[in-house]
C-alpha cells in the first residue's frame, strides 16, 4: 500500500520532469515565430488559470484579469528601469509579490459582493488601472507607451525569443504543478465548496472570506507574472495591449474547460490557434468567429473541450 | 460654465438612463444581465446610419424600421440563446452574452468597419441662449425625448394589463403563472423593449459621440448605473443614469479629466460602501 | 369535474407523489391532508401545469389537461392560490385583485368584482392603495384567495390557506371558506390544519410520502384514529387499526423503540 | 466521572428574530443536555428552521443569547460555529452538487487539516499524510453510513436518499460533539426512516454525540427522541418528553386545529 503510494508519487514527478524535458525540444524543432507564439500561449494559459480558479472554483467572477496583468507588466518593467542590477528573477518575485498586495487591497472592498456586483468592481478596478496607467505619464510613457527591458542578470541581456521562451516555458511549468497541486489539497476542495454553496460550505467551518481573499491573491499574482512574461515577450507597453485582451480570457476558458486544472491550456491554444486558421478568410471579423465560438461552446458544450476529450477518451476505452 | 456642463450632463445621464433601464427590464424578467446591450445600441445605430446616410431614407421612416430591427434583434437572441440558458448558472449567461456581444461587434466591423462615422442630427441647429446659459437643441431634445419615452414606458407598466402582468412576472414567476401571464411571452416582449430603448439611445448619442464600434463600451457604465441606483430597479437605473451623467459632466471641472474615465466607478463604489445594495435597492436573505 | 388518474411525479430523480387519484365532484369542497412534504403542493402544482406528471393523466370537464401550460389551465377556469400567498409584493391590493382577473376579458365585470372582493374583505379595502408586501400574513392570504376568485374559477385550488397564521385568523378564512362552498364554488383544498379542513369537506384524501394512504368524506377521517396518529405519532394498538390501510410505519416504530 | 452538574451541550435563552417586521421567532429558550436526542417540532412555518439558522450563525439573533457547550455563541460566524463542534444538515439538501462524494465529506475535513498553501503549492509530505490522515477518518464514516461504494460518484447522480446519507455524512465528518438535522426522514420512504432512526440511535450510542433535530415524521420523532420542544408562531408552546406532549392539548390543536363547526356560519 504504501509502496504503491511512493510509486505513484515518483511517477508523478517524472511526469513534470519529462514537461521539463520537452522544453528543450521545441526550440529545435519550431521556428522563431513559432516559438513566439507558443510562448504567449503559455502566458495567456497562466493568467487564464488565474481567472478559472477564480470562476471555476471559486464562483467569484472577475473582470479584473487584464487590469492585473498591465499592472504587473508595468510594475515589472519599470522596475527592472529604475533598478538594472536586479537578475529577473527577483523582478519576477518582486512584482509577484506586489500582484499579491494588489489582490489584497482589492479583494478586501470585494468581499461584501456578489455575483454581478463583485464582476462590476473587479471590471471598475481594471479599468481604474488603464486609466492610472495612462495618467502617470512619466512613470509610464501614458498613451505613447514604454520600453519594456528584456530579462537580464546582472548584465546579461536574455533578449532572443528563444530564451523567452525557456524562461515562460519553466515559469508556466511551475504554475501548473503548484495550482494541480492546490486543486487536489484542502484549499482547492475549500474553494469548489464555496462556489457549490457559500453557507454549506460556512457550516463546515470554513472561513468563505479568508479563502475568497486567497482566491484574490492567487488570481492576481498568476496575472502579474503573466505581465510581467508577456512584458518580455513583447519588449513594449501601451495599455491598450491589454485593455482589449478582456474577454479573450473568458473564450479561453469556456473553450478549453471551465473549472478544470489543464482547461486554460487548452483553451489557450485554441484561442491563438483561431486566427491562425480563420485569420485568412475572416481578417475583418474575429470578432464575429470569437463571438460564434463563444456561444456555441456556452450552449453546446459548457465543459469545454477537456470534457470532449474526457468523453472522447472514455469511449475509445470502451471501445478498446 | 457649471450650468451649462450639468445640463450636458443630464443629456448624457439620458442617455446612460435608456440604456441601463433596458438592461433592468431584460434582467427583471429573464435573471439575464445582458453585456451585449451596449452592441444592441451600436447595431441599431449602424442600421439607421445606413438607412438615413448610404440611402437616404428620411429619418422619420428610419427610425420606425431601426427600433423594429432591435427589438426583433432581442426577441431573436432570447429565443435562441438565453432561454436554453436561464436554468443555467450565471457565469454561463454571461459569457453567452459576452458571445453576443462578440458576434454582433464583428458583424458591424464587417459591414461597416472599425472606423468613426459622423451621424446627423436629429435635433440640428446652434448654439440657443436661455437666460444667458448656451445649449444646443441636441442636448434639450436628448433629455425631452427620453422624458417622453420614459414616461410612456411608465404609463405602460402601470397603466396596462400586459405592463401589470409584466411586473407581477418580475415579483414572482409561479404566482405570475398561476395568473395566467404567458411567460414567455413576456420574456420576448422584456428583450424586445430592451433592443427598442437601446436603439434610441444609440441614435439620441451617436450625433455627439460619433458612431463606432466602440460605442458599445456603454454596457459597463450603464451596467454600473443600474447597481449604483439599486439592481434590478427600473426607477434606480433611471436615477443611477443621470446621477452618474451628471457627475462625469462637472467632476471634470475640478479633477484632471483624464481620470474622468473612472468618475462611474468611483461613484459605484461609494454609493456601494454606504448602502450595498444600492439607492433604491432591498436587502435579501437567501433561504436554507 | 376534475379527475386526476393515478399521477406519479418527480423532482428530478426524487418521486414527490405515486399513483394518485384524485377526483373533485362540481360544486364539492374536496381535502388533501397529511404532514409536511408529503407531497400535497405536488398535486396542486400538477394539476395547475406548474409541474408535469411523469406518468397519469388528468381530466377536467372530460378534456385532457395533462400537459398543458399553465396560462392555458388558468382559462380554463382552474385556479390555483399557492402555499405561501404569493401576493405581487410591490403591486398595491387592487392591481393584485386586477392580477387575478388577468385573463379575462369582460372589463365591466371584472370592476365589478372588484368591488365585490373589497367589499367581502373590509381590511382589504381599507388598504386598497397599499401594496402588498405592507399587509400582514393573514391579509396576503386573504388578498391571495380574493385574487384567486377575481379570476371567476369553476374549481378553486387552495394551498394551506392557515399556513403561519394565528388560530383567530385561520378561523376566519376558514368562515370564508365555508360561505364559498355554501355558494356552491368547487373547491380543492390541500391543508396540514386536517381538523378545520375535514370539517368542512365533503370528501378527504389522507396522503402519506407521496400516496394516498386513507379516504373517505370528511365526518369518516374525523372520527378515525388513524387521522389522529399520523399526525402525533400516538402508538395504537396494531389490532385496531383499520385494515384499509397498510400502515406499515406502526411496525418500524416499534423496530426503532425496541433499540 | 464529573460530578459537577453538566454543562448543557446547547443552551438558547430569550432568542428571538424578525424578518421585515414578522416576529419569526419569539423569545425561545431551551436546554439540550449532552448525548440527547432532542427534537424540535410544530406545524409548518413556526420557526423551526429560523431557529437552525440562528444556532449555525447564518442568522443572527436580534435578541438572546445561545451557549454551545458553555461558550457564548450567539455574535459567531458559521464557520467559527463548526469550528466548535457543530454540524448541520439542511432542510433542501445542500450538498456540493459538482464534487465527488468523498470530496463533499473531505470538505468538512477542512478544519482537522492544517497545512499551510505554500506547502500544498509544492505539495510536501506533509500534506500528502494530512491528507490520507483525513481520507481515511472519511472512509470510516462512509462505512458506517454504508456509502462507500458511492465514494467517486459525482452526487449529482445519485438518489434522493443516498444524498441526504452523504449530508449526514459530511455532517458527522467534522467529529462535531453537537449534529443539527433539519428534516432527515423528509421524503424518505418507511424503509428508510426505519434506517434512519437506527442511524441516529447509533449516532447518539456509539458516537457519543448529541443530536438535535427538527421532523415532521412522529412516528420517528416520538420513538427516539428524548425530549421534544414544540414551536408554534414563533414561540415554544410544549415541552418534555414525548409521551408529555403528545398528550399536551395546545400541541394536539397546534398540529390538528380547532374543532369547530363551520356550518352555521
Amino acid at each position: 500500500m504504501y509502496r504503491e503510494r511512493e510509486r505513484r508519487v515518483w511517477t508523478g514527478k517524472l511526469w513534470w520532469l519529462a514537461g521539463v524535458a520537452v522544453a528543450f525540444v521545441f526550440p529545435l524543432i519550431l521556428s522563431q515565430y513559432y516559438l513566439f507564439v507558443l510562448a504567449n500561449i503559455i502566458i495567456m494559459a497562466i493568467v487564464a488559470q488565474g481567472l478559472n480558479t477564480m470562476i471555476g472554483w471559486g464562483a467569484v467572477f472577475s473582470f479584473g484579469q487584464p487590469g492585473f496583468m498591465a499592472f504587473g507588466a508595468y510594475f515589472g518593467a519599470i522596475l527592472a528601469r529604475e533598478l538594472p542590477f536586479l537578475p529577473f528573477p527577483i523582478v519576477i518575485i518582486l512584482t509577484a509579490i506586489a500582484s499579491a498586495l494588489l489582490g489584497l487591497l482589492i479583494g478586501y472592498p470585494c468581499l461584501r459582493l456578489r455575483g454581478f456586483f463583485l464582476a462590476m468592481a473587479t471590471f471598475g478596478f481594471s479599468s481604474s488601472i488603464f486609466v492610472l496607467i495612462n495618467f502617470l505619464r512619466s512613470l509610464t510613457g501614458g498613451n505613447e507607451g514604454m520600453y519594456a527591458p528584456p530579462p537580464a542578470i546582472g548584465g546579461i541581456s536574455f533578449a532572443n525569443t528563444t530564451n523567452i521562451f525557456f524562461i515562460v516555458f519553466l515559469i508556466g511549468l511551475l504554475i501548473q504543478f503548484g495550482v494541480s497541486n492546490i486543486n487536489r489539497s484542502r484549499t482547492g476542495r475549500a474553494w469548489r465548496a464555496i462556489r457549490d454553496g457559500e453557507i454549506p460550505a460556512a457550516s463546515m467551518g470554513i472561513n468563505i472570506a479568508k479563502e475568497k481573499i486567497k482566491l484574490f491573491i492567487l488570481g492576481s499574482v498568476l496575472a502579474g507574472v503573466g505581465g510581467v512574461l508577456y512584458s518580455y515577450l513583447i519588449g513594449y507597453l501601451q495599455s491598450d495591449f491589454f485593455s482589449i485582451m478582456g474577454l479573450s480570457f473568458f473564450l479561453i476558458l469556456v473553450s478549453g474547460g471551465i473549472g478544470t486544472v489543464w482547461g486554460p491550456i487548452i483553451g489557450s491554444f485554441i484561442f491563438m490557434m483561431i486566427p491562425q486558421v480563420f485569420g485568412g478568410m475572416f481578417s475583418q471579423s474575429m470578432n464575429l468567429v470569437y463571438g460564434v465560438i463563444l456561444i456555441g461552446f456556452v450552449s453546446l458544450a459548457p465543459g469545454g473541450v477537456y470534457q470532449i476529450l474526457g468523453k472522447l477518451q472514455s469511449v475509445v476505452r470502451r471501445g478498446v | 460654465m457649471f450650468v451649462e456642463l450639468f445640463i450636458d450632463g443630464l443629456s448624457v445621464g439620458s442617455i446612460y438612463a435608456l440604456v441601463s433601464v433596458g438592461l433592468v427590464l431584460v434582467f427583471q424578467s429573464t435573471r439575464a444581465l445582458n453585456f451585449s446591450h451596449g452592441d444592441f445600441m451600436m447595431i441599431s445605430t449602424f442600421v439607421a446610419y445606413a438607412l438615413v446616410v448610404q440611402f437616404g431614407v428620411p429619418f422619420l421612416f428610419a427610425i420606425p424600421v431601426v427600433l423594429g430591427f432591435s427589438a426583433l434583434l432581442g426577441v431573436v437572441v432570447e429565443r435562441f440563446v438565453i432561454r436554453r440558458l436561464m436554468s443555467g448558472s450565471m457565469p454561463a449567461i454571461i459569457m453567452a452574452t459576452l458571445g453576443i456581444g462578440y458576434m454582433l461587434q464583428g458583424t458591424a466591423s464587417t459591414i461597416w468597419t472599425d472606423d468613426i462615422f459622423a451621424f446627423p442630427r436629429l435635433f440640428p441647429g446652434r448654439f440657443v441662449n436661455i437666460a444667458g446659459v448656451r445649449v444646443t437643441p441636441q442636448s434639450i431634445g436628448v433629455v425631452v425625448t427620453t422624458i417622453l419615452v420614459m414616461a410612456t414606458l411608465h404609463l405602460f407598466l402601470t397603466r396596462t394589463k400586459l405592463g401589470t402582468g409584466f411586473r407581477a412576472l418580475t415579483q414572482n414567476r409561479t404566482a405570475a403563472a398561476l395568473m395566467g401571464v404567458p411567460i414567455t411571452r413576456m420574456y420576448a416582449l422584456a428583450w424586445a423593449i430592451g433592443g427598442v430603448l437601446a436603439a434610441i439611445a444609440g441614435v439620441l448619442l451617436a450625433p455627439t459621440l460619433f458612431l463606432s464600434t466602440g460605442m458599445s463600451e456603454i454596457t459597463f457604465t450603464a451596467i454600473m448605473c443600474a447597481i449604483i441606483g439599486g439592481f434590478g430597479k427600473i426607477y434606480g437605473a433611471i436615477i443611477g443614469g443621470y446621477l452618474v451623467g451628471i457627475f462625469s459632466s462637472i467632476l471634470p471641472l475640478y479633477i484632471p479629466s483624464d481620470l474622468q474615465a473612472i468618475i462611474p466607478f468611483v461613484l459605484l463604489m461609494v454609493v456601494l460602501f454606504i448602502r450595498p445594495t444600492g439607492i433604491l435597492g432591498v436587502k435579501t436573505i437567501k433561504k436554507v | 369535474m376534475l379527475k386526476l388518474n393515478s399521477i406519479s411525479c418527480f423532482y428530478g430523480k426524487v418521486q414527490a407523489i405515486r399513483d394518485v387519484s384524485i377526483e373533485v365532484p362540481q360544486g364539492s369542497l374536496v381535502s388533501i391532508i397529511g404532514s409536511n412534504g408529503a407531497g400535497k403542493s405536488t398535486i396542486l402544482k400538477t394539476i395547475s401545469g406548474l409541474l408535469h406528471p411523469r406518468s397519469g393523466t388528468i381530466h377536467f370537464r372530460e378534456k385532457e389537461i395533462t400537459l398543458t401550460k399553465p396560462e392555458e389551465i388558468v382559462r380554463l377556469g382552474i385556479i390555483h392560490v399557492p402555499e405561501g400567498r404569493l401576493v405581487f409584493p410591490e403591486l398595491t391590493v387592487r392591481e393584485n385583485l386586477r392580477m387575478g382577473a388577468y385573463c379575462r376579458s369582460d372589463k365591466n365585470e371584472v370592476r365589478r368584482d372588484e368591488e365585490r372582493m373589497l367589499e367581502t374583505f373590509p381590511i382589504l379595502n381599507q388598504r386598497e392603495k397599499q401594496v402588498a408586501a405592507t399587509l400582514s400574513g393573514g391579509e396576503q392570504q386573504m388578498l391571495a384567495i380574493a385574487r384567486g376568485l377575481m379570476a371567476s374559477p369553476a374549481i378553486l385550488l387552495l394551498d394551506e390557506p392557515s399556513l403561519g397564521l394565528a388560530p383567530v385568523i385561520t378561523e376566519r378564512v376558514y368562515s370564508f371558506l365555508a360561505e364559498l362552498k355554501n355558494r356552491g364554488t368547487t373547491i380543492l383544498l390541500v391543508e396540514q390544519n386536517a381538523m378545520m379542513a375535514l370539517e368542512l369537506s365533503d370528501y378527504a384524501y389522507v396522503l402519506e410520502t407521496g400516496s394516498v394512504s386513507i379516504k373517505g368524506t370528511g365526518s369518516e377521517l374525523l372520527s378515525n384514529d388513524d387521522v389522529r396518529n399520523l399526525y402525533l405519532g400516538i402508538k395504537v394498538d396494531v389490532t385496531s387499526v383499520n385494515d384499509t390501510i397498510e400502515r406499515d410505519y406502526l411496525g418500524g416504530q416499534k423496530d426503532a423503540t425496541s433499540k | 466521572m464529573d460530578m459537577q452538574p453538566t454543562v448543557p451541550a446547547l443552551q438558547l435563552s430569550g432568542v428571538a428574530i424578525s424578518f421585515g417586521g414578522i416576529k419569526a421567532l419569539d423569545g425561545i429558550s431551551l436546554d439540550v443536555n449532552p448525548k440527547e436526542i432532542y427534537a424540535i417540532i410544530g406545524p409548518n412555518g413556526a420557526g423551526k428552521t429560523t431557529a437552525f439558522n440562528i444556532i449555525g450563525g447564518v442568522y443572527q439573533a436580534k435578541a438572546g443569547r445561545i451557549f454551545f457547550n458553555g461558550a457564548d455563541i450567539t455574535r459567531l460566524q458559521p464557520h467559527a460555529i463548526a469550528r466548535l463542534g457543530m454540524g448541520r444538515t439542511f432542510q433542501n439538501l445542500e450538498l456540493f452538487s459538482r464534487m465527488t462524494v468523498k470530496e463533499n465529506l473531505m470538505a468538512a475535513k477542512h478544519i482537522h487539516t492544517r497545512t499551510r498553501f505554500w506547502s500544498e503549492i509544492v505539495g510536501t509530505r506533509g500534506v500528502r499524510s494530512e491528507e490520507e490522515q483525513a481520507a481515511e477518518d472519511v472512509q470510516n464514516i462512509m462505512s458506517f453510513l454504508d456509502i462507500e461504494k458511492y465514494a467517486d460518484a459525482s452526487v449529482e447522480d445519485l438518489g434522493f436518499p443516498v444524498q441526504k446519507r452523504i449530508e449526514l455524512g459530511r455532517a458527522l465528518a467534522l467529529r462535531p460533539s453537537l449534529i443539527l438535522l433539519d428534516e432527515p426522514a423528509a421524503g424518505l420512504n418507511f424503509v428508510e426512516t426505519r434506517d434512519l432512526s437506527e442511524t441516529i440511535m447509533a449516532i447518539r450510542n456509539d458516537l457519543g454525540l448529541t443530536v438535535l433535530l427538527i421532523e415532521h415524521d412522529m412516528s420517528m420523532v416520538m420513538s427516539i427522541s428524548d425530549r421534544i420542544t414544540v414551536l408554534d408562531h414563533g414561540e415554544v408552546i410544549a415541552c418534555g418528553a414525548p409521551e408529555e406532549v403528545q398528550a399536551n392539548p395546545k400541541v394536539i390543536e397546534a398540529y390538528l386545529g380547532k374543532r369547530r363547526s363551520y356550518a352555521e356560519t
